[in-house]
């Protein structure tokens, strides 16, 4: 079953664009229907809007940020969660 | 020639990622799977997404590592599998 | 079919990679040897979006003045990557809260091993 | 310049993670102060989100720019009605079990009150982060946040515990992934992260089997999640080893917003004729949630634990929602939207039963329960009665809607297998909770019935457990009943609107 | 057709929830059984009173119609007191309040356990009936028909013994699965027509749906109302229900549960299918099949029962698809017949029970075998029994003789030759299992019942009422509430004749 | 793991080691602007030189940079510094998390985003460092010798197939 799996999936990344091709739509300055594209976006404006060279550290502070929120949430989820299934006692302090 | 190096890498991802899962001895499955995510944090860079590779480097083969020692010195090492 | 291969061989290495941690979290019996297929599967999935983010003849995406940014196609897709960022952060939380399980089901269980665990299960 | 109500898109959001940031501050000793912040943050969403939904209602829907930014760019919250009245669900259930929750978490997570409920916060914000994003990555992390504190809730409770909790993780990342995976191939061939977006562009593109695989496992991956039918193993152990506020709390609400996801997926995403000509997605999801429905009930049937029982037919309700996202028609929807607010009342309702039971008694072993615990505890009890009533689908509670929905649709279509699964699941759901309830009710085989069980029977004293439990089980039993009549009301204001133009 | 003048009016709605409202008091004096009595009495007289309130305008051909809300989208749960819903109703509501006085006696007599949980089930059980007479649409219908379902299941098992307990499995089995096959059918019928409203003459037209597919929804609802009115062969619960209480076995098992069965069986045929579909398809004919099987099968079956109450359980059986069979024939006097067979069986049958209950209370003696000298003991309640079986059996001056003379003219009028050989065949059949009780109560000569009076006025009192009540709407069918005209007018509706 | 190491050499390079990292680790979280990091990686590097210690010297050791108890809440803190960045944002009456919003007097809106990235990759760094560090504590906070009680399989009736052996002292 995996292996069909397998062939699937390289079936279907037949169908996407070419690997590093600049002119696939995730690298286009607008899409299909004529709205503008993310990458494109931030690679233009991103120091402009926020005078950091850094383009990554602009959209993962800024324009995603809320991602970023939610990358850090993630983390104290997951501290929460082994303290959760871990600790003994050791707070315990009655 | 950036592509040769980079399917060295992939090969070397591949046979990290096989040795990892086949190995009977957990410590060095841990330590093959160590070796993938560092070669994977290689691969990152290679393709020019340094912020990604050096993520990868710090996370996956130093906390994650570290993680896996971890785990096993608190569980068991061998495995039928 | 050269062409191809210059275009398509690292999806290909991706959708390899992609099956063999589904491999090792499906099938092996032993759950370290899950949560190791489950880096290998999560990590495979990191690096087909930074395959994606790649152009030819691109820099990467930190501001250079060599590289005027109107051409779109000087630099790298940051997109891709701060996803991926993001992504690996959230992998590590989900290997560290694994890790957990796993010491909280050999305090419980003494074993890692599936087939044993489910017998010990049973008998509770 | 923006109507300051639509930053109530955000305030839905905020409550529950500053709550559990907030929770988490508090030492074991003031655990108090950590419930009062989970049930203060809970309730302000609730009230967030039922003005979310009157305002997204009345004035449209809501699409919030987040960090300001325009949505291709930056991330934007949609709250249309479809979001804000799953939000409302969600958070109304959530808030009821942490008003009801408030001795039970101490006995049951001695010394991890604080990170209990710190961790449930966080599931309720990552569920809701879900149903409002736009943004198919920021979907994804949401849905790890909720994953992770769903997982830890899970992992606390007995031995096995872990072991269950340990198989969710696993099938919950590969869901996860798939999802992410699913992402990637859109991503590359929309180059667009924002649905909206993709929903425009998908049309213009024209078929490409890269689309089609995207589209393939994002449902397998929210399947996965949304414990559809083969995928759902991890379920029943999960929601049984857990302690049964855990459950309580994950139950009604985790897998009904993974079939948000499936809607918002299916039929906002994609156009819903896209998804029907192109490959019988559809379909195979009606069927697999019939199969679903079936399989559910008669496991229920088999189980001898109250708890478990109840999982089992998580697995089978969930199938009525994906039956109805699988009629692919208004109907179907209407059904669907309507099973899951009804099945989230009624699984709330039955796990705070579950959990009063296990207060008084100490199990909830179904062959050890007999007519003394209906004597100990009427109210409870009756809660009970009616959650099953409605359950199985008769008038005038609320399960009968979402069923006759579902039926009208599978008749428009024509799908008499749907419809016979429909009438035999509820036969099914007959015969698991009428065995639970002749029990409690009624004396068991060759018991002897004269005067002598009569009072035996009036010595049994009454102890129903206290009122901050007992208020949440009989306010969800008896809305049962108000659902029910208000269903029309409900479908034609808050669910007709909707209904994606496409169908 | 005539189109009847509506007006709008709480009554129906009142005359329905006043039952339920006395639930709550019923529950809360449990300790105090005279009050809670009380209660119940009290709500069964303002139900009768509020019902007899809405006679005057049916009889002048309006309708009072409640809307209470909407309870789907496009459907509204909908009262509407037309001609046979409050001819339902009067019968109902009105032999509730003999029934609550019988109740009191039998069950003080009898010593029953759990009395609270039997009176307040038994309020419910009333509104959902009413709630069923009153139905303006399917849906309606069908949330108080399963409301009467779950409301009667704790009057089922009541005596919690494993019989009654596989008794009340079985009635849940029989009583949902139909449901659910309603639901269906209704689920189809809103698809195609876009309306569930009960429409003298019905709302399916020919054309609508194939041949074939119509018979396969005349079967979903059909099976869905015939398993309360107990046709064949989907009757078998009733009989094994008859280990409930006998006022439960009287009021529910004769008048309410069973006729809400059949009341549904007439809707089904002229407010739902009307008499053209009907026809047209030959759905008349299965319908009258079954219930002509039904009657014949179910007679012989009863003599061979010597449990009184069973024997009794399959008359009812029987006695049922004369109703059904009356809604088969098509015409204004089969119709009429049918329908005044649920007033006229409702009146005699539950003279037989009250009988059959007092027996069993005062006596304690179930079989009709050691019945031998009972009437001696019993005059009063042996003369009743009498007079309810001369009814069953079609003999003037008692109303059964009304109700089957129609059918008889009504099975001449369409030339069915066979149903007029069931009837008659039945008669006999009647005459066969019922007289011999009588003959053995008052003609086998036993000292056993020696110096055993009367059984208590509580219940002496209503079933000498009900038997009275029998002779009188014989030779006055009119008197009182107008039932006859009442019949005839639902009967014109629906075959839209003047 | 659990205990002080034996090794000198262990000792003392670790403890060089560790300041080091942590010294680049705020590096990367300030630098994060002009050159690959961030909050993420500098927390991530913050915490590998409180884990090596740790490690090295035994759980006692670097109590006082990141205590066992105070992790989480230390956590959420980290946290609430971000999601109150944006509190504060739509205080000023824009969205959530628009730091252009904020009307710092004398500084343009670039410049302001500019610091919120800042203040943002600080409340990151502190959070992703005490909770990585609260992970591998609370991995560790039985050791193996004592782990025997509380919910151990039957002794007696378990041949115990497992390996009990320290892997990290071969």
């Amino acid at each position: 079953m995996l292996v069909v799996f397998a062939g699937l999936m390289i079936y279907a990344t037949l169908h996407l664009p070419e690997r590093g091709n600049p002119e696939a739509p995730m690298h286009q300055e607008l899409n299909l229907v004529g709205k503008p594209v993310a990458g494109a976006y931030f690679i233009q404006n991103a120091y402009r809007d926020a005078a950091t060279p850094n383009m990554v550290t602009v959209v993962l502070a800024d324009y995603r940020s809320v991602d970023t929120l939610g990358e850090v949430i993630v983390v104290f989820t997951a501290g929460v969660a082994c303290f959760l299934i871990l600790r003994r006692r050791e707070t315990d302090d009655s | 020639m950036n592509w040769l190096v980079e399917i060295v890498l992939y090969l070397l991802l591949l046979t990290t990622a096989l040795l990892a899962l086949s190995v009977r001895d957990l410590l060095a499955g841990a330590a093959a799977a160590t070796a993938f995510t560092f070669t994977m944090a290689l691969l990152f860079i290679s393709m020019g997404a340094i912020d990604v590779g050096f993520t990868e480097a710090v996370v996956g083969a130093g906390i994650v590592g570290v993680y896996f020692f971890a785990a096993i010195y608190q569980t068991s090492r061998g495995t039928r599998d | 079919m050269i062409e191809l291969l210059h275009d398509y061989y690292a999806y290909w290495a991706i959708m390899l990679l992609l099956v063999i941690g589904l491999y090792g979290m499906l099938i092996k019996k032993n759950l370290m040897k899950k949560v190791i297929g489950m880096v290998i599967f999560q990590n495979s999935i990191i690096l087909l979006f930074v395959a994606a983010a790649f152009k030819w003849d691109a820099t990467v995406p930190v501001l250079d003045a060599a590289h005027p940014t109107e051409n779109v196609a000087n630099y790298l897709n940051p997109l891709p990557h701060t996803l991926m960022l993001t992504a690996i952060v959230v992998g590590v939380a989900i290997v560290g809260v694994a890790f957990a399980l796993l010491i909280a089901i050999y305090r419980n269980f003494g074993t890692l091993e599936e087939p044993e665990l489910m017998e010990r299960m049973r008998g509770e | 310049m923006t109507d300051p109500w639509t930053h109530l898109a955000v305030g839905i959001l905020l409550p529950p993670f500053f709550g559990a940031l907030v929770a988490a501050l508090f030492p074991d000793r003031r655990r108090n102060g950590a419930w009062l912040a989970a049930v203060v943050s809970s309730g302000l969403t609730f009230a967030a989100s039922l003005g979310g939904l009157a305002y997204a209602v009345i004035e449209g829907p809501v699409r919030y720019h987040l960090g300001g930014w325009q949505p291709p760019m930056g991330i934007e919250l949609v709250m249309d009605p479809l979001a804000a009245f799953f939000c409302a669900v969600v958070t109304g259930m959530t808030f009821f079990v942490f008003i009801h929750g408030r001795s039970v978490v101490e006995r049951e997570t001695p010394h991890k009150a604080v990170p209990f409920y710190s961790a449930a916060l966080l599931l309720l914000g990552g569920l809701l982060g879900i149903v409002l994003t736009g943004d198919l990555f920021n979907l994804y992390v949401f849905l790890e946040i909720s994953s992770l504190a769903g997982y830890a809730l899970v992992a606390i409770g007995d031995r096995r515990a872990p072991v269950s909790a340990f198989r969710y993780l696993i099938l919950g990342t590969i869901g996860a992934s798939f999802y992410l995976l699913g992402v990637a191939f859109l991503f590359m061939e929309t180059g667009s992260l924002n649905m909206n977006d993709v929903a425009e562009v998908v049309p213009v593109m024209g078929e490409s089997p890269a689309t089609l695989a995207g589209l393939v496992l994002i449902v397998l991956g929210i399947g996965l999640k949304m414990a559809l039918f083969p995928m759902h193993g991890w379920l029943s152990d999960a929601y049984t080893y857990a302690t049964s506020t855990a459950t309580a709390i994950i139950a009604p609400i985790g897998t009904k917003v993974a079939a948000y996801v499936l809607i918002r997926t299916c039929f906002h995403m994609f156009d819903p004729e896209f998804v029907r000509a192109e490959i019988p997605l559809a379909d195979i999801l009606g069927y697999l949630g019939a199969a679903g429905i079936v399989w559910g009930s008669i496991m229920a049937i088999a189980q001898n634990d109250l708890k478990r029982m109840l999982a089992f037919s998580s697995v089978s309700q969930v199938g009525y929602i994906a039956l109805g996202v699988g009629l692919a028609s208004p109907y179907g929807l209407i059904g669907a939207v309507l099973h899951t607010l009804n099945h989230a009342v009624m699984k709330a309702c039955l796990f705070l039963v579950n959990t009063n039971l296990h207060q008084r008694l100490g199990h909830t072993r179904i062959d050890r329960l007999d007519r003394t615990t209906r004597i100990r505890m009427p109210w409870t009890m009756a809660a009970f009665t009616v959650a099953a009533i409605s359950m199985i689908g008769l008038p005038p509670t609320a399960g009968f809607f979402s069923k006759w929905y579902l039926v009208l649709g599978s008749w428009e279509q024509a799908n008499y297998v749907f419809l016979g699964v429909i009438v035999i699941s509820s036969l099914l759901n007959v015969v698991y909770f009428f065995r639970v309830l002749e029990k409690v009710y009624l004396r068991s085989d060759g018991e002897a019935y004269d005067d002598a069980s009569e009072r035996e029977d009036a010595g049994v004293r009454r102890e129903e457990v206290r009122a901050s439990m007992l208020f949440p089980t009989l306010f969800l039993g008896a809305s049962l009943l108000v659902l029910g009549l208000a269903n029309a009301y409900i479908v034609i204001h808050v669910i007709r609107p909707m209904i994606p133009a496409g169908l | 057709m005539p189109i009847a003048e509506t007006y709008s009016s709480s009554i129906p709605f009142w005359a329905l929830v006043v039952s339920l409202l006395a639930t709550p008091f019923i529950l809360w004096s449990s300790r105090r059984p005279n009050l809670r009595e009380f209660w119940t009495l009290l709500a069964a007289v303002i139900k009768f009173a509020l019902v007899l309130t809405l006679l005057p305008g049916v009889r002048e051909g309006r309708v009072a119609e409640f809307v209470l809300l909407e309870i789907a989208e496009g459907i509204e749960l909908s009262l509407r007191a037309d001609a046979f819903g409050v001819f339902f109703a009067v019968i109902a509501s009105g032999l509730w309040i003999l029934t609550s006085f019988y109740s009191i006696g039998y069950m003080r007599g009898h010593h029953e356990k759990k009395q609270t949980r039997y009176f307040a089930s038994f309020a419910v059980s009333l509104s959902a009936t009413i709630g069923i007479a009153f139905s303006g649409n399917l849906l309606t219908f069908i949330i108080f028909y399963e409301m009467l379902t779950l409301a009667t299941y704790p009057l089922v098992v009541h005596s919690e013994n494993r019989e009654a307990i596989r008794a009340g499995r079985q009635y849940l089995a029989y009583a949902l699965t139909a449901g659910l096959l309603l639901v269906a059918g209704a689920g189809w019928i809103y698809q195609m027509t876009g309306t569930l409203d009960f429409t003298p003459g019905g709302v399916l037209e020919e054309g609508m749906l194939s041949a074939s597919g119509m018979r396969v929804l005349f079967f979903m609802l059909l099976i869905g109302v015939a398993v309360k009115g107990g046709i064949m062969p989907l009757h078998s619960w009733l009989p094994a229900a008859m280990v409930a209480p006998t006022p439960v076995s009287a009021l529910l098992h004769a008048v309410a549960v069973v006729k809400s069965g059949v009341f549904g069986v007439v809707r089904m045929v002229g407010f739902v299918f009307g008499p053209e579909v009907m026809g047209a398809y030959g759905l008349s004919t299965i319908l009258a099949v079954f219930a002509g099987i039904t009657i014949v099968l179910a007679s012989l079956i009863a003599l061979r029962q010597n449990n009184l109450k069973r024997r009794l359980a399959y008359s009812t059986v029987a006695h049922l698809s004369y109703i059904a069979l009356g809604a088969a024939l098509l015409n204004a006097d089969g119709f009429t017949g049918g329908i005044l067979h649920i007033s006229t069986h409702a009146t005699m049958k539950i003279t037989l029970f009250f009988c059959a209950g007092a027996i069993i209370v005062h006596l304690h003696r179930e079989n009709v075998t050691d019945l031998d000298g009972a009437g001696r003991a019993m005059p009063w309640t042996f003369t009743a029994f009498a007079i309810g079986a001369m009814g069953l059996t079609g003999l003037p001056p008692i109303n059964g003789f009304l109700s089957k003379w129609f059918l008889c003219m009504g099975s001449l009028d369409a030339g069915a030759w066979a149903v007029l050989g069931v009837l008659l065949l039945s008669g006999l059949l009647n005459a066969a299992y019922l007289f011999p009780v009588v003959y053995r109560g008052f003609f086998c000569f036993s000292n056993q019942f020696e110096g055993k009076g009367e059984a208590s006025p509580f219940m002496v009192v209503p079933l000498t009422i009900t038997a009275v009540l029998s002779i009188v709407f014989c030779l006055f069918p009119n008197v009182l509430f107008g039932l006859f005209d009442l019949a005839s007018a639902v009967a014109d509706s629906v075959l839209g004749t003047h | 793991m659990t205990h002080k190491s034996v090794s000198i050499i262990i000792l003392v390079a670790s403890r060089a080691l560790a300041r080091v990292i942590q010294l680049f680790g705020i590096y990367v979280i300030i630098h994060g602007h002009y050159s690959p990091g961030g909050g993420f990686q500098g927390g991530a590097l913050l915490a590998a030189g409180v884990i090596l210690m740790r490690m090295a010297y035994g759980r006692e050791a670097s109590q006082s940079e990141v205590s066992t108890g105070a992790a989480i809440p230390l956590a959420s803190i980290g946290a609430l510094l971000f999601a109150g960045t944006g509190l504060i944002t739509l205080a000023f009456g824009g969205h959530y998390m628009d730091y252009g919003a904020v009307p710092v007097p004398g500084i343009e809106e670039p410049i302001v985003r500019y610091y919120g990235i800042l203040l943002v990759e600080f409340g990151i760094g502190l959070a992703v460092m005490t909770v990585l560090v609260a992970i591998f504590d609370d991995m560790l906070s039985v050791p193996p010798e004592e782990r025997v009680e509380g919910g151990a399989p039957d002794e007696s009736s378990d041949p115990v197939p497992v390996e009990r052996r320290n892997p990290m002292t071969r």
